[in-house]
C-alpha cells in the first residue's frame, strides 16, 4: 500500500505530449458538453434577459435585483434556502450516519444474508418518486392511518399527527421520507470503499486489540474519509437540486404555507411554471443560476480545498 | 468448526440491526406490492392487509398490461438503460482515469467543469436540448434517451470513479507499465477491474434516475415504438382520477426488472479484489 | 397515404374514451385521417408541451387550458387563430372566453367542456339522519352539525394537504353566492373592488367555520383521500366539482345527490360556478393545418359534444345546441343552469397573469384559513397585496 | 505466561489441504523457529495461533485454556505479517501506539515504549511519516516496532528480518533475543535465513507440505537430521546425498555429506571429482564438484582457495560427520 | 544491448534528499549488485533507472540514448519490485503472460515461456492462482517470473529472493545466473544477501545515504574496501575494527580485522579477551569476545568448537588481513 501525495510530483519540462489523456477524456467531453453543458449555458443565459414589451432583451442584471430585491421574491427565495439548508442538514444527520453504519455493519466479514439485507435496503433508493410518495402519503394518513394503526400496537397513538399537514413537521416528515428513499446511495458507497480496505490490515488491528467500534473509527473510517467526502459532497448536491420527493408528496406550492417549498422546488415552479401561473424562463434561469453558485461554492470547495487536504491511501 | 474472528454475539447485534433496518426499508415496497394485488376497496380500507381470496384482485395488472405494449416499453427501457449505462461507465471512467492518474494543467479545473453537470438540474435545459435533437432528426428516437443519459451520468460516474481510481495501487500500474502495457491496457486491464465494486456502484446510481425518469421520455421520445415503461405507465396518473391499482401494478412491474439489474451489478460488489497484490 | 394528426392531452383518464368512442366515430367520416391521442400527466403537461411547442416537435392538435396559459400561447405564435373555423358559431361567446384574446378580436381554441361546483351527498345518510338538502347557509350549517352529533359520518370530505381543493371545491365553489358572480369578477378585475372588501373575505370567513366540521387529521388529507372517504360512505357531504360523477358513480355504493352552493339568506340570487375548462387548438407548426382544421370543426360539432358529455358525465359540453344527458347526478348539475347564475373562477382570467400568481396564492391562503393559521382578513389582505404589487387595473 | 499447544490442526483451502494435523508444544518462554520451503504453511499456522485463520479441524490452547475460538484480540499476542499490514493512514508512531492506546496505556508510557522501540530499530527519523514514505527495510521494522511496543506474552514473527540489511538484521536479531530474554515471553518465528534459525531458536520446527518433519535444538536438527528432507534443508549449501551403493554402502539407501565435512585435496582423498565451478565468498569459498562416482558435490571451504574449473581433486568426507539413511529416507542411527 | 549510464542522478522527496548524485556506468551484459542500508536510495534508484520515478535533475542513459523523459513502456526493462505489486485480480499464468500478450507475442509462445518460467521457479501447482491464495514466497517467485519472461535486455531486480527459503534461493539464483549468461541481459540486482551478492555481482555498488561508496567486483570490495563503510558493510559478520592507537599503530586511525580472519587460542595470541557468547551455526562458531585492548571482537570459526562464556582466549590477527584506515575513515594501502 502507498499513498500519493498530490503535490509531490515534479514534472520535467519537456515532457511529450500525452495524447492518451485527450483520448481519455474526449468522449466524455464531448458528449458532455454538447448534450448538457451547452443546453444548459444557453438556459442560464437567460437569466440576464427578461421579456420587456414583448420582447425578449437584455438586461443584465435586472432580473438578480428583483430576486434579492423584490420582497416577495425574496422572501420566497429566503424561505426556500432556510428550508433546503433544514433539509440538507437533516440528511447530514440521519441519512449518512445511518448509511455508513449499515454499510459498516454489511462489511462485517463472513456475515450471512448481507446479499440479501444489501439488496433490500437498496430497495428504496430504487423505487420513483411516484410510488415514494403515494406509498409514504398512505401511511402517513390520517384516513388510512397505517403510522396510527402501528404506534397503536406501541401504545404511542397519542403521538400520532398530521405531520404532512402541519407547517412545522412537514419538511421533517418530507426530510426523513428522503433520507429513507436514498439511504442506499451511502450504504453503497461507502459499502464499496470498505471492500477495498486491505484484509491484512484489519487483520493487524485484530491483533492489536482493535476491534469493532474502535476498528472502525480508528482504521476503517480514516481510509474510507475520500468516500465520505464524496457522499457528503453528492448530498449537498442532491439536496439543492432535489424538487421531486417534494413535488409527489407536498404539490408543487409545497405546502402547507410554503413550509416544505425548497430551491428545487422554487425553481421548478417558476421556470416550468404551474396551474396557472406560466412559466417564467428568465426568472427561472435567475434562480437556477443563484442555485448554481451556490452549489458551486460548495463543490469547489470540496475540489479545491477538502479533496487536496484530504490524503488517499492505495491499496 | 465456527470461527474464531466472529463471535456469536457481536453476529447476532449485527443481524439484529440489519434486520430491524431492512423492517424499515421493505415495509412501505411490502406495502406497495400487495396492495397491488387487491381490489380497490380494500386499498383503502384495510391497507395493511395481505390479500385475502375476497380481497384479491389483478384488476390493476390488467389494466396496465391492457393499456398499451408493455413488452416494447420495458423492451425500451432495457435498452436505453443499458446502452447508458455501459457509455456512461466507459466513457466516465475513461475520463475519471484520465483526471486521477495524471497531473497535467488545469486538471482541476476540468474536474470541475465535468462536474457542473451535477449542479444544475438537466431539465433547465430541456429547450435547447429538444432543438438539438430535433435538428439532428433524433426525436422519437431512443438514441437521443442514450444520449441525454449519458451526458446526465458522466457527472456523477466522473466524480465516484476517480475517487476510487486514486486508490488503486501506483506501484501496480508501474508494473503494468514496466511490462510494456500502454496507458490504455493499463486503464482497461488493470485499473478498471480494480474498481469493480466502484464501477458497480456508479452502474446503479446511474440506471436508478434513468429507469425512472419520465421527463425526457416524454419530451424526446413520445411515441408508441419508443416509450419506456414510466411513461408507459404515467397514463394511470391522472389530474382528478387516480387509479391507484393500476398506479401500484405499473410501479410494481416496474420495480421488478430494475431490482434484477441492481442484483446484477451488486454482484461486482466483492470484497479483497486488491489483495495479494502489494505488501 | 394517411395524414395522422397527434392530440397532446393531459386527460390520461380519457385515454379509453378517445379510443374507443372519439377517434372511431371521426375517423368513419374521415378516410385518410388518423387521430393518435397521446396524454401526458397533467402534472407534467404545461412544461412539457411549452418544451414540444418551442422546440417545434409538439402534436398538430393542442388540448388547451383556460385562460392565461393558452392565451400565452397563441401570443407566442404557437396556436392558430381559430376565429373563423367552421363550428366556431356553435359556441357563445361567453363559451368561448376562456380561450379569447382580452380584446375579444380572436378565439384560438375550439372549447370543449367545462365543470360546475356544487356539493355531492350521500342520499342514504341524509335519509337515514332525516336531514333535508340544504338551500341556505344556515340550513347547511344546520345539517353538518346533525351530522357531526350523530357521528356516523364525516361531515365534510375535504382535506388540506393538497391546497387546491380547500382553493377550488371550497372557496370557488362558495365565493360567487358572496361577490356575485360575474359582477364581482368583473369588478375585481376592472379594480372596483378589492379582495379585502367583505364580498371577497366572507367566503373565506365561511370556510373558517367548516373546520370543525372535517374529518381528523384534515391537514394532511389529500384529494383522493377525501375522495375515497366519501365514495366509501364515511362522510355525508363532498364539496365537488362535477369532474367527480364519473368517479364516483362508478365507486359509490350508495345513493347519491348534488346540491348548489347555499345561498346566504332564502331568497337571495344563487350564483353557480360552471367554469370552462378545456378546449382543443391547432399548433401551428402543424403539417397538416387542413386535415386538423377539419378535426377541430368536428369537435366544434353537435355530435362531438353528444360523444363526449355523455361518456364523461361532468364535463358539460360548451356547445349551444343542447347536450341531452343520460346521467341523473350530471343532469342535476346541469340543471343549475337555469336558475342560478354561472360564472367563472374568479382567480382564472388576467388576475393570475404576474407574480405572485392570484391563484397559487389563493390555494395557500384558503388551506390556511381552513387550518386556522391565518385569520379570513389576513388572509384577504396577503392576496390583495400580492395582486396589488404587479396588477395594475385600467383605470 | 504464553505456553502454547497445537493439537492436530488442520487447514484446508477448498480442497487444498495446507497443514495436515499439526501437534506441538511450546513451553512458557521459548524461541521456536519455523522454518520449510515456501509454501509449506508457515504463515497459515501462524495465522492460525493467531485466530486470523479458522482452523478446519484441531484445537489452539494457550496457557492451558483452548483458545481455539477466541478473537485474535483476545488472545494476548503480537504478531509481525509477512506482508507488514501497517495502518496506512498513520504515522510510524501511531502506527506503534495504536494497540497500546486501544489498550489505555498512559500516554508517557506510550512514548516510552515507542521511542525505545524506535529506538532499538533505528526508526527515529521517520517517526513523523507514513507507511508510503517508507523503504520496505523501514516498513519492516515498523511492523516490528508495532509487534515489540505491546510487550504481549506471545510473539508470532513471519519473517521479520527479510528486508532488512545484514548489519542491521544481525542487529535487530540481537534486540529480539534480549527482548526473548528480558520479557520473559514465547517467541514463534518464521525465518528463512539460516543463522537466524541456528543463533536465535531453542527449538526449530521444520514444516514440510503441511506437516512437521522433525522438531529439536539447532544442534540436534544439524547434527543428527532425522530424515533426507530436514538433513537438506538445514545447513547452507545443502547438503550432499550420494546414493549408498555407488560407495559400497549396503545398508544404506543414501549417505550424506554436507559440504563443510568434505575435505579437498589435490593429492589424494576418497573421491576423485572435476571441480565445476568455484565461487569465492570472501570468507568462504564453495567449490562445485562432479565426479563419477557421486554425481555432483558441493564442499566449501574456509577462506580463499584457489581452484580452477575442470581441475581434478579428492574429496574426502569427514568420517564423523557422514549421515546414512534407509529407503525410507530416514536417519540410520 | 543494454548498457546503462547514470549521470549525477539526483532525487528529493519535499526537502529530503534520497539520491545525492548517482553517477555509474553499467556494461551490456554486466551484472551489478546495489547494495546499501535499508533506507539508503537502492529502490529509489531502480526505480528512477526504470522510469517510474521523475528525478529531480540528471541523466539516465540507456544503450547510449538519454531516456530519462522515456515512459517506462518503452525502456525494455522487466523490474521485480520489492513490493512484489502483483496483479491481484489475474491468475499467477495471467500475471506472467500479460507483458508478453500486450507485446503481441503468438499465444503457444507465451505459453512456452511461462510454462519454462514457472517451471524454473516450481510455480506450476500454483498457475491458476490468484495473487491473494499464494503464500510470500510464491508470490515473490511469481514476480520474478513476470519479469523473466518477457526476456528484456535489461532487468531491474528489487530484493528478488528475499521471502525464500535457502534451498530455492540457491535454485533461484542459479537459474538468474544462467539466465544472465544465455540472454546476455544487463541486470540490476538489489539484494541484503552477501552471498547472493558475492556470487552473482560482476560488479557490486555500496550505496550509503543516497551516495556511492565503492564499486568493485566482490572480491574487491571484499579485500580492498575503500573505506570503513565499505569495509563494515561487506562480509558477515562485521568486521572488527579497532582503534589503532590502542594496539600501538600510530599511523592509522582505524584497523579492521574481519572475524574469519582472527585465529584464537587458549595458550597464545596477540589480544587476550573474554567469551562473552558463543553462536554455533553448525558449519561456523561465532565467538563474541571483550578484550580490554580492542574492545569487543567477533571471531568466526570454521566447523564446531567449544567455547565457553568467560573463558579466556587469545586472538591474533590473519597479518595479510588487516585492514588501516585513516582519519577520513579511508583505507591506507
Ligand atoms: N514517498 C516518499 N516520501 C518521502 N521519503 C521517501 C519516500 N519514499 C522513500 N522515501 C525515503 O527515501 C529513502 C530511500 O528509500 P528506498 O526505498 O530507495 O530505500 P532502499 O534503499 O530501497 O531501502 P530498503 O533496503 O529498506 O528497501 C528512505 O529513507 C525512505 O524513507
Ligand atoms: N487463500 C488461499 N487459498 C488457497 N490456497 C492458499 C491460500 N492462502 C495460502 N494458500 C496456499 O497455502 C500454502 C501455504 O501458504 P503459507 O502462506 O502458509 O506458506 P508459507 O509457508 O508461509 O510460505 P512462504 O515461506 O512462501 O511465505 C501455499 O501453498 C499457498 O499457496
Ligand atoms: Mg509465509
Ligand atoms: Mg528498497
Amino acid at each position: 500500500m502507498s499513498e500519493t501525495d498530490n503535490a509531490a510530483d515534479i514534472v520535467p519540462i519537456k515532457r511529450p505530449v500525452r495524447w492518451h489523456i485527450f483520448v481519455f477524456m474526449l468522449p466524455a467531453l464531448i458528449v458532455y458538453s454538447a448534450v448538457m453543458v451547452l443546453p444548459l449555458i444557453e438556459t442560464l443565459r437567460l437569466s440576464l434577459y427578461n421579456t420587456v414589451d414583448g420582447q425578449p432583451a437584455f438586461v443584465g442584471l435586472a432580473n438578480f435585483k428583483v430576486l434579492f430585491g423584490d420582497a416577495r421574491w425574496a422572501r420566497d427565495f429566503w424561505n426556500a434556502l432556510v428550508n433546503n439548508l433544514i433539509f440538507f442538514a437533516i440528511h447530514m444527520c440521519v441519512q449518512n450516519p445511518i448509511g455508513v453504519a449499515l454499510a459498516a455493519l454489511l462489511s462485517v466479514p463472513k456475515l450471512r444474508g448481507v446479499a440479501f439485507y444489501r439488496t433490500a435496503m437498496f430497495l428504496p433508493t430504487l423505487l420513483s418518486f411516484v410510488i415514494v410518495g403515494f406509498i409514504w402519503k398512505l401511511i402517513l394518513s390520517p384516513i388510512w392511518g397505517v403510522a396510527p394503526w402501528m404506534l397503536d400496537l406501541i401504545g404511542l397513538k397519542f403521538l400520532f399527527a398530521p405531520w404532512l399537514g402541519q407547517s412545522g413537521p412537514a419538511l421533517i416528515a418530507v426530510s426523513l421520507i428522503s433520507n429513507w428513499q436514498y439511504i442506499g446511495i451511502p450504504m453503497m458507497l461507502i459499502y464499496a470503499a470498505l471492500l477495498s480496505i486491505p484484509e491484512e490490515v484489519i487483520e493487524a488491528a485484530e491483533c492489536d486489540g482493535i476491534t469493532g467500534w474502535a476498528q472502525f473509527w480508528k482504521i476503517k473510517l480514516p481510509l474510507i474519509l475520500p468516500a465520505i467526502g464524496i457522499i457528503s459532497i453528492l448530498t449537498f448536491v442532491g439536496n439543492f437540486n432535489a424538487f421531486d420527493l417534494i413535488y409527489t408528496v407536498q404539490g408543487a406550492l409545497a405546502g402547507p404555507d410554503m413550509s416544505t417549498d425548497i430551491l428545487g422546488t422554487l425553481l421548478y415552479r417558476t421556470f416550468f411554471g404551474f396551474q396557472l401561473q406560466l412559466g417564467d424562463r428568465s426568472m427561472g434561469a435567475t434562480i437556477a443560476t443563484v442555485m448554481f453558485l451556490i452549489i458551486l461554492a460548495g463543490v469547489s470547495l470540496y475540489l479545491f480545498v477538502i479533496q487536496r487536504r484530504m490524503r488517499r491511501y492505495q491499496f | 468448526m465456527s470461527k474464531a474472528r466472529t463471535s456469536p454475539i457481536r453476529t447476532g447485534l449485527v443481524h439484529l440491526a440489519l434486520s430491524a433496518y431492512t423492517l424499515v426499508a421493505l415495509f412501505p415496497v411490502f406495502l406497495t406490492i400487495i396492495n397491488s394485488f387487491k381490489d380497490r376497496a380494500s386499498i383503502f380500507r384495510e391497507p395493511l392487509m395481505i390479500p385475502t381470496p375476497s380481497t384479491f384482485s389483478l384488476v390493476g395488472y390488467q389494466t396496465v398490461l391492457g393499456q398499451g405494449d408493455f413488452a416494447t416499453y420495458f423492451q425500451n427501457s432495457f435498452i436505453v438503460t443499458i446502452v447508458s449505462i455501459l457509455l456512461v461507465l466507459l466513457f466516465g471512467a475513461m475520463a475519471a482515469f484520465a483526471l486521477s492518474e495524471y497531473r497535467f494543467r488545469g486538471n482541476t479545473l476540468l474536474g470541475l467543469y465535468m462536474a457542473i453537470g451535477i449542479m444544475i438540474p438537466i431539465r433547465l435545459g430541456t429547450v435547447a436540448i429538444l432543438q438539438g435533437m430535433v435538428a439532428a432528426g433524433l426525436v422519437n428516437t431512443l438514441t437521443a434517451l442514450v444520449l441525454v443519459y449519458t451526458a446526465q451520468g458522466i457527472p456523477l460516474a466522473i466524480f465516484i470513479l476517480s475517487e476510487f481510481m486514486r486508490t488503486v495501487s501506483d506501484d501496480l500500474k508501474n508494473a503494468g507499465r514496466i511490462d510494456g502495457l500502454s496507458e490504455y491496457a493499463i486503464f482497461f486491464r488493470l485499473v478498471l477491474p480494480l474498481v469493480r465494486p466502484a464501477m458497480a456502484t456508479v452502474a446503479v446510481f446511474t440506471m436508478i434516475p434513468i429507469w425512472n425518469d419520465l421527463w425526457f421520455p416524454l419530451i424526446l421520445a413520445p411515441s408508441e415504438a419508443t416509450k419506456t415503461v414510466t411513461l408507459g405507465s404515467q397514463i394511470f396518473i391522472g389530474q382528478f382520477v387516480t387509479n391507484w391499482n393500476a398506479v401500484l401494478a405499473a410501479l410494481s412491474l416496474a420495480i421488478l426488472p430494475i431490482l434484477v439489474l441492481y442484483v446484477i451489478f451488486s454482484r461486482q460488489l466483492i470484497r479483497g479484489i486488491t489483495s495479494g497484490a502489494v505488501k | 397515404a394517411d395524414v395522422t394528426l397527434t392530440v397532446e392531452s393531459w386527460r390520461n383518464d380519457d385515454l379509453q374514451i378517445w379510443q374507443e368512442k372519439i377517434i372511431p366515430a371521426f375517423e368513419a367520416k374521415n378516410p385518410g385521417i388518423k387521430i393518435v391521442f397521446s396524454p401526458t400527466a397533467p402534472t407534467e403537461y404545461n412544461a412539457s408541451l411549452n418544451a414540444k411547442l418551442d422546440a417545434g416537435s409538439a402534436g398538430d392538435i393542442i388540448t388547451c387550458r383556460p385562460f392565461d396559459a393558452s392565451l400565452e400561447l397563441f401570443n407566442k405564435k404557437q396556436l392558430v387563430d381559430l376565429t373563423s373555423l367552421p363550428g366556431m358559431e356553435n359556441f357563445s361567446p361567453v363559451a368561448k372566453a376562456a380561450w379569447t384574446t382580452d380584446d375579444g378580436k380572436s378565439t384560438f381554441c375550439v372549447p370543449m367542456a367545462s365543470v360546475i361546483h356544487g356539493f355531492i351527498y350521500n342520499k342514504d345518510a341524509f335519509d337515514k339522519l332525516g336531514i333535508a338538502v340544504p338551500k341556505t347557509q344556515d340550513e347547511f350549517y344546520a345539517a353538518l352539525d346533525k351530522i357531526k352529533a350523530d357521528g356516523t359520518y364525516i361531515p365534510l370530505a375535504m382535506g388540506t394537504k393538497d391546497l387546491w381543493e380547500a382553493a377550488t371545491m371550497g372557496y370557488q365553489n362558495i365565493g360567487p353566492n358572496y361577490w356575485k358572480g360575474e359582477e364581482g369578477r368583473e369588478a375585481l378585475i376592472a379594480g372596483k373592488q378589492k379582495l379585502t372588501d367583505p364580498e371577497w373575505v366572507k367566503p373565506f370567513e365561511e370556510l373558517a367555520k367548516w373546520k370543525p366540521y372535517l374529518g381528523d387529521g384534515f391537514e394532511a388529507q389529500t384529494y383522493s383521500d377525501s375522495q375515497n372517504l366519501f365514495t366509501l360512505g364515511r362522510a355525508a357531504i363532498y364539496p365537488a366539482g362535477s369532474w367527480e360523477i364519473a368517479l364516483f358513480n362508478t365507486q359509490a355504493q350508495f345513493k347519491m345527490g348534488a346540491f348548489p352552493p347555499p345561498v346566504p339568506k332564502a331568497g337571495d340570487t344563487g350564483y353557480i360556478s360552471d367554469h370552462p375548462d378545456i378546449g382543443v387548438a391547432l399548433n401551428a407548426k402543424s403539417t397538416h393545418a387542413e386535415e386538423a382544421k377539419k378535426f377541430l370543426s368536428w369537435v366544434a360539432s353537435p355530435e362531438f359534444a353528444d360523444i363526449y358529455a355523455n361518456s364523461l358525465p361532468g364535463f358539460f359540453s360548451l356547445n349551444s345546441t343542447p347536450v341531452k344527458m343520460s346521467d341523473p347526478l350530471a343532469q342535476e348539475f346541469v340543471s343549475w343552469r337555469g336558475p342560478y347564475k354561472s360564472t367563472v373562477r374568479s382567480t382564472y382570467q388576467i388576475l393570475s397573469r404576474g407574480t405572485p400568481n392570484l391563484e397559487n396564492e389563493t390555494w395557500v391562503e384558503s388551506a390556511n384559513v381552513i387550518n386556522g393559521t391565518d385569520t379570513p382578513a389576513v388572509a384577504a389582505e396577503k392576496l390583495q397585496k400580492g395582486l396589488d404589487s404587479w396588477y395594475k387595473p385600467a383605470k | 505466561m504464553g505456553s502454547l499447544q497445537l493439537k492436530s490442526i488442520r487447514k484446508t483451502y477448498g480442497t487444498h489441504e495446507v497443514l495436515k494435523g499439526i501437534d506441538l508444544e511450546v513451553k512458557d518462554g521459548e524461541f521456536v523457529i519455523f522454518v520449510g520451503p515456501s509454501g509449506c504453511g508457515k504463515s497459515t499456522l501462524l495465522r492460525s495461533i493467531a485466530g486470523l485463520e479458522d482452523v478446519t479441524s484441531g484445537a489452539v490452547v494457550i496457557n492451558g485454556r483452548d483458545e481455539t475460538l477466541t478473537p485474535p484480540a483476545k488472545r494476548g499476542i503480537a504478531m509481525v505479517f509477512q506482508s507488514y499490514a501497517l495502518y496506512p493512514h498513520l504515522s510510524v508512531k501511531d502506527n506503534m501506539g495504536l494497540g497500546l492506546k486501544q489498550a489505555g496505556t498512559a500516554k508517557d508510557e506510550i512514548e516510552k515504549r515507542v521511542a525505545k522501540a524506535s529506538g532499538m530499530l533505528s526508526l527515529e527519523p521517520y517517526l513523523g511519516r507514513r507507511p508510503a514514505e517508507l523503504s520496505g527495510g523501514q516498513r519492516q521494522r515498523v511492523a516490528i516496532g508495532r509487534a515489540i511496543v505491546r510487550e504481549p506474552e506471545l510473539f508470532l514473527f513471519d519473517e521479520p528480518l527479510s528486508n532488512l540489511d545484514a548489519a542491521l538484521r544481525v542487529q535487530t536479531r540481537l534486540e529480539i533475543a534480549r527482548l526473548h530474554r528480558s520479557l520473559k515471553a514465547t517467541m514463534i518465528y518464521v525465518t528463512h535465513d539460516q543463522v537466524e534459525a541456528m543463533t536465535l531458536a531453542d527449538k526449530i520446527v521444520v514444516l514440510n507440505a503441511g506437516a512437521i518433519e522433525q522438531i529439536g535444538s539447532p544442534m540436534e536438527l544439524y547434527k543428527r537430521p532425522a530424515n533426507v528432507f530436514v538433513a537438506g534443508f538445514i545447513g547452507s549449501p545443502q547438503m550432499n546425498f550420494i546414493a549408498a551403493e555407488k560407495v559400497g554402502d549396503h545398508s544404506a539407501k543414501t549417505i550424506g555429506v554436507r559440504p563443510e565435512h568434505l575435505t579437498l585435496s589435490r593429492e589424494h582423498g576418497t573421491w576423485a571429482a572435476k571441480v565445476v565451478h568455484v565461487e569465492h565468498l570472501g570468507a568462504d569459498t564453495i567449490i562445485y564438484l562432479e565426479s563419477d562416482q557421486c554425481g555432483l558435490l558441493t564442499a566449501r571451504l574456509f577462506g580463499e582457495h584457489q581452484y580452477e574449473p575442470d581441475e581434478i581433486v579428492y574429496a574426502t568426507p569427514d568420517q564423523g560427520h557422514v549421515h546414512r539413511f534407509d529407503v525410507d529416507d530416514q536417519a540410520i542411527r
